[in-house]
């Protein structure tokens, strides 16, 4: 209420416009380097679009898609897929479920929850968080695998850890990013430490918390199914069985397997967070 | 507790450089057990003295001390336990989504809580008498299990002030009490704070925009206006004449005659009305 | 106002028995898990296990660099980033409409209490198409795409982008879903439209989230190491898979710490990119 | 298509390593044909035999049981033209670091690893001999596993990861050469009768003529001259001899009858 | 617009089986350009009601007509453009952290927007002149640039009602438009909305719990209680006594004899005193 403005006045404010570049507008210079980084890579690798207009291309496309028809649906060969999605479900659940603890346990050195936070070791978390992620999980798994032996036990693990670090990043940035009202008023309350966490900010997060979860599990499906190759077992032994010796039929079931897994880890996460909402 | 802000200034964090500081010089000293209203036109500053009075936000200048010693100099445990005996009440009740309204309020008690009942109390609620009891005063008790995103906006406004019954604390900061309740609750609601204030000795400060409760219920009123004190004076001695003047929107209203309102002047006393 | 007749303090938390009986249930579920799993971790200390990872990691020093060898790892770190990139710009281009149609917090007849049947065969249909994207391995992807541009990069970076297409339009619309309703809803009922609403509701709350679920993905690609080998695309990944399967312990910690700081620096952007847009 | 002569080869051994491998020849071949010839590695078999199959690469270096497979998807539309001498008689070696371990029967109950699921000397014929020996590789053994490659395999077993391997003699006996793996340690514990193997091949629809100066130009290399004999070297060949498809035949029945094709 | 509802029954989605339904039968019609308080105790259905009003929660029960049709009868194309048509101002100002004011304020024209307005829009506001204006009307113009995020409580309800202004509406549901503001604005808010509602013809229909202001300002007060119409009478006719009893707390209050309330029973008209 120091001045005020009247819309009679020579240069009224609202005729001040925001300026829309300047030097010092840092999301300009990120905006024009995502850019160059784009054209870059297309430039660069010279891919062949030519190739797909043409009609017999599609078809062709279309031919190796129609080989999966018929699935291999044998009562044998089902059970088999069958114990190999258990097998698959169950390392990837247990995976991802050591990852979520080991996540929110890296996670809350890892964020600054609020203004005064001195997050005194959230570099070294961070640091930590960082090299769990880079390594990927076929590299865990054949560290692990020579300490544990072929099995499950190994795949599991190299989920879980590179899975940790993956989700301690995600959670401790959702952290973050939560909305600050209820844990502050609870702070300037004098209350502390994991109690303004399980009192304000995870009520507030666990949905993202949980959705991050599931959809990582969703995804560690997928990866174990790369660690079958290794030795691990489940649906990634034998799709990379069948898919190498063309068993296009089994293929289509050991797809469909999958398919209905992710299905089912989609249909469980979205029914998740309409329980919670 | 008896607070006291010494030519404190504040500005909010992000705030943009340039603007006028939130608080300006603010010099006042509550006594232990005393209940003072805060009033002020939208934006004066209100919120953001409470929350230096909270130790929530750090002065930019002058000093604020709570019995004697400034929080600012303490150390975080020290500090810590010293937020243990106050309470901030936001305008916008801070009720996490999802959070029952039980959990919402016993939260109220963390201070006072060791690490192992805390923990329990997430499983099953530790005081469930307490909460309910402290709810029943503001007519809510029904709403004891109900998440507190299922309420109405005056009924989540309730669920926080249930809160202050069972913080153990000495100092209340309570922003906006009232302003989604209807009058007869608003009514209850400002005299349960004030009668629970009184028996513990606690002392109150709440903002408000219902001058006439303010008046009325409160035997001291501090008015903000651009960040500074406009007046802080009993409720007694607060004329109509000073009230427009406070809520006046323009420098030049402020010093020249009082413009008509179209209210007709009343008696010097506040005379309370049904709109309550 | 009945309460307040019968003031009867509740004895006992309703939800409790709820409660007990999920936990109890979780914790059944574990045991098959930790069963089938064959999960032992004392299996990890013994000694016959120690003495081969002990050599492994110590083939770890000195890291492999040979000019040849960190020549090739320059040429095909940045081979994989144009491909990560090129790949999750295609993959946008599928996400990003994909995550529109799924997104429930932009849904005009969810606000009114229940999704119109339309609408909701358009989401399960979109939904289910996420799916499939996403569930089908990229060595399957791969090969289709094989058929018809040949080896190299383009069958690649085709199956990056369908794979990871569906998985952004898939988290893009959880985290449109999981951010505040209240200001989309608001405009959608005043006869926004959704993209309006979107772009002046949504984007504003959760474009830091999206950006940086983004640079995330961004970074998975790159370390990707299954699907560019296949095709004979190369790539980092292929080399590490190919070291990793040699137990070269010298070349693998040398990609190992291009891995890092590829992190890194994806992290680095993240949170420059999150400081801009939160 | 016309100025690029692609070539490709099945990952049966690292793909760096397989790069290294075919620079020579690439170089040699470039000079026979007079045209550009580019080589493309990949990690995947069936990468390989779909691109062969839809003539997206011109020449393709293919196992025993991968040409068998690109015969049977393209209709018989592939040609072998010519394989190493050593080919005709090519055997496969099952290696432990275990001492228990003397004979496949002692295989029962051990984790055993082969290379790729699509390899002819690392996977087919090593499991058509067990089966011949009585012993089911997914009913016997504890665990099988796929290294993805020969020298992956040496790898596993020296690792310790897996009790025994099978893999093709030459990259073991090169191994043995080179002194990269510690033959006292891990040792070979049965060797497979002989059969067919690796060979070159085009597609059926390639010009006669062209197809004419390609076989040519491998029959052609000969250890007297210093290029031949670095390409021979490289390609652990004395010298390659022409081949037909129906050499294959025997390796086709060897897929069926494990179930394999 | 003309806004009928027959015998409307409503019940929140997310509420507990067996809870009572948040209306009950409720029946009223709004002539075009009226201009009508809602009031009534906390958690009386007031929100829930305007919810029903503009289509944004379908009635378990009875129909809601406007302009004679019913909404949920419609295409979803076309309640979208009926929606174009009304403004509810909920109750918390619906703003994403993070926007700007002025987008904030402009995103009220977005029906009317064509899509490539809106996102160029995004980039360079279209209409400052307007936003300004609309904003002066509620003396915040000054805050034309600023992040919603960092203004107060009372400012930022403001910069929801100036999005009123600006929405081509003519049905306007506000939901305590007051409940942040000071005396003096929350007089100078409710003149603005009603001048504006009246210049543009449109109907009005706001939930207050500012007795005082809705007796004086509005020519027809509606009065809910445990999600029943109490009361639907012009203002002059709203006596004290109907209004204490709308506000008792108990059943029993409600039909044994007024209990003495602490404030002197004024006479029959409202007098409107200096608690506005
Ligand atoms: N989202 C919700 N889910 C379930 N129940 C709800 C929800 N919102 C409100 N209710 C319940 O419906 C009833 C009416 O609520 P409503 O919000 O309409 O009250 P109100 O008159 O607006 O009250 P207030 O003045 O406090 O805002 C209350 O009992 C409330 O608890
Ligand atoms: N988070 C913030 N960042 C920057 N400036 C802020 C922030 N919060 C408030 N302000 C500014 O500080 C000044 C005082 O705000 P404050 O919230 O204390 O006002 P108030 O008296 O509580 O007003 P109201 O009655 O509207 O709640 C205002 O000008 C406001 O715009
Ligand atoms: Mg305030
Ligand atoms: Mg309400």
């Amino acid at each position: 209420m120091q001045r005020r403005h009247g819309t009679t006045a020579a240069n009224p404010p609202w005729r001040l416009p925001p300026p829309l570049f300047s030097a010092r507008c840092k999301a300009c210079w990120y905006t024009a380097a995502a850019l160059a980084l784009v054209v870059g890579s297309f430039w660069s690798l010279d891919l062949q679009w030519g190739a797909f207009v043409s009609m017999d291309a599609l078809r062709s496309m279309g031919r190796f898609v129609a080989e999966f028809y018929p699935p291999d649906f044998s009562p044998p060969f089902v059970a088999k897929v069958a114990w190999s999605a258990v097998e698959t479900l169950a390392m990837s659940a247990l995976g991802t479920l050591l990852a979520a603890v080991a996540g929110l346990a890296l996670a809350l050195p890892a964020s600054r929850r609020h203004e005064g936070d001195a997050a005194r070791f959230r570099s070294v978390a961070r640091m930590l968080l960082n090299a769990l992620r880079a390594v990927p999980e076929l590299v865990w798994a054949a560290l692990l695998l020579i300490a544990a032996g072929l099995g499950p036990f190994a795949g599991t693990l190299a989920l879980a850890l590179h899975t940790s670090g993956v989700l301690g990043r995600l959670f401790a940035e959702a952290m973050e990013n939560a909305p600050r009202d209820a844990a502050t008023a609870l702070r300037t309350q004098g209350v502390t430490g994991w109690r303004v966490l399980a009192y304000a900010t995870l009520p507030q997060v666990l949905p993202q918390l949980l959705s991050y979860t599931l959809y990582r599990w969703e995804n560690n499906i997928r990866a174990a199914a790369v660690l079958g190759v290794v030795g691990a077992g489940g649906l990634g032994q034998l799709l990379a069985f069948h898919m190498g010796l063309f068993h296009m039929g089994k293929t289509a079931t050991v797809l469909i397997a999958m398919l209905l897994l992710v299905a089912f880890v989609d249909g469980l996460s979205f029914a998740m967070r309409r329980w919670m909402k | 507790m008896h607070l006291t802000l010494h030519q404190v200034d504040a500005a909010h964090p992000a705030a943009r450089r340039g603007a006028a500081p939130a608080l300006r010089g603010i010099s006042l000293s509550l006594a232990p057990g005393e209940q003072v209203a805060l009033i002020g036109p939208s934006g004066a500053g209100k919120t953001t003295l409470l929350q230096v009075a909270a130790a929530a936000l750090r002065p930019s200048g002058g000093r604020v001390e709570m019995d004697g010693t400034d929080p600012w100099t303490l150390s975080v445990r020290a500090l810590q336990r010293l937020r243990g005996r106050l309470l901030l009440a936001p305008q916008v009740p801070p009720l996490p989504p999802r959070q029952r309204v039980i959990t919402a309020v016993l939260a109220a008690r963390l201070p006072a809580m060791s690490f192992w009942t805390s923990l329990r109390s997430l499983f099953y609620p530790v005081d469930i008498p307490g909460a309910h009891q402290a709810l029943e005063r503001f007519d809510l008790a029904e709403k004891l299990f109900e998440r507190v995103d299922h309420l109405s906006g005056g009924e989540r406004q309730r669920v926080g002030l249930a809160r202050a019954l069972l913080a153990p604390a000495s100092l209340w900061l309570v922003d906006e009490p009232l302003s989604a309740l209807d009058p007869r609750r608003a009514d209850e609601a400002v005299r349960t704070l004030l009668d629970e204030a009184r028996a513990r000795g606690a002392t109150l400060l709440a903002s408000l925009h219902q001058v006439d409760v303010a008046l009325e219920r409160f035997t001291r009123v501090i008015a903000l206006r651009d960040g500074a004190v406009f007046f802080d004076l009993p409720s007694a001695q607060v004329t109509p004449q000073r009230l427009r003047q406070l809520y006046a929107q323009h420098e030049d209203e402020l010093h020249a005659p009082a413009p008509a309102l179209d209210t007709p002047a009343p008696g010097p006393a506040p005379v309370v009305m049904h709109c309550r | 106002m009945s309460a307040a007749l019968s003031p009867r303090v509740p004895r006992r938390d309703p939800a409790w028995l709820k409660r007990v009986s999920w936990t109890a249930t979780a914790l059944v579920l574990l045991w098959p898990l930790l069963v089938l799993t064959e999960f032992r971790p004392a299996q990890l200390w013994s000694p016959e296990s120690r003495a081969p990872i002990l050599n492994f990691l110590g083939s770890f020093v000195p890291p492999a660099h040979s000019a040849e060898f960190l020549e090739m790892v320059a040429r095909e770190t940045w081979r994989t980033v144009a491909m990560a990139t090129a790949g999750i710009v295609l993959g946008l281009v599928i996400a990003i409409p994909g995550a529109l149609l799924a997104t429930e917090a932009l849904s005009v007849s969810l606000l009114s209490g229940r999704m119109a049947p339309l609408p909701r065969v358009v989401r399960q249909g979109v939904r289910w198409m996420l799916i499939v994207l996403r569930s089908v391995p990229e060595l399957v992807w791969a090969l289709v795409f094989v058929r018809v541009a040949g080896l190299g990069a383009t069958p690649g970076v085709l199956a990056i982008a369908l794979t990871y297409g569906g998985m952004l339009g898939k988290v893009y619309a959880e985290i449109l879903d999981s951010g505040e309703a209240p200001p989309a809803q608001a405009l959608l009922r005043n006869g926004a439209g959704r993209l309006q609403a979107f772009t002046y509701a949504l984007l504003p709350q959760n474009a830091a989230e999206l950006a940086s679920y983004t640079v995330y993905r961004w970074e998975c690609a790159i370390r990707s190491s299954v699907v560019l080998g296949f095709v004979g695309a190369g790539g980092l990944g292929q080399q590490m898979d190919s070291s990793m399967k040699m137990f070269n312990g010298g070349e693998v910690a040398t990609m190992l710490l291009v891995f890092v700081a590829l992190v890194a620096l994806a992290d680095r952007t993240s949170a420059a990119l999150r400081r801009q847009l939160g | 298509q016309a100025t690029v002569f692609r070539v490709t080869a099945i990952p049966d051994e690292s793909p760096t390593e397989l790069a290294r491998k075919a620079a020579p020849l690439m170089k040699y071949l470039e000079g026979k044909l007079g045209m550009k010839v580019e080589y493309t590695p990949v990690t995947d078999y069936a990468a390989a035999v779909e691109a062969l199959v839809n003539k997206k690469v011109d020449l393709a270096w293919f196992g025993g049981f991968t040409f068998v497979q690109a015969n049977v998807r393209s209709g018989g539309k592939v040609v072998p033209l010519v394989q190493r001498e050593e080919d005709e008689k090519f055997r496969s070696v099952f290696i432990t670091a275990d001492p228990a371990i003397k004979s496949l029967a002692d295989l029962k109950g051990r984790d055993l690893s082969f290379g790729s699921q699509s390899s002819t000397s690392g996977h087919l014929m090593p499991r058509h001999f067990l089966l011949a020996a009585g012993i089911e590789p997914e009913r016997d053994l504890k665990r099988v596993a796929f290294s993805g490659a020969h020298d992956a395999t040496i790898a596993a077993v020296a690792s310790g990861k897996v009790q025994a391997g099978a893999l093709n003699i030459s990259v073991w006996d090169k191994f043995v050469a080179d002194k990269k793996v510690d033959t006292a340690r891990v040792r070979v514990f049965y060797t497979t009768p002989a059969y067919y193997d690796y060979n070159w091949t085009v597609h059926a629809d390639m010009p006669a003529a062209q197809k004419d100066k390609l076989s040519a130009a491998f029959l052609a290399l000969d250890k007297s001259t210093p290029e031949g004999a670095q390409v021979l070297e490289l390609q652990r060949a004395t010298r390659f001899i022409p081949t037909k498809a129906e050499n294959y035949k025997s390796i086709e029945g060897a897929a069926r009858s494990a179930g394999l094709l």
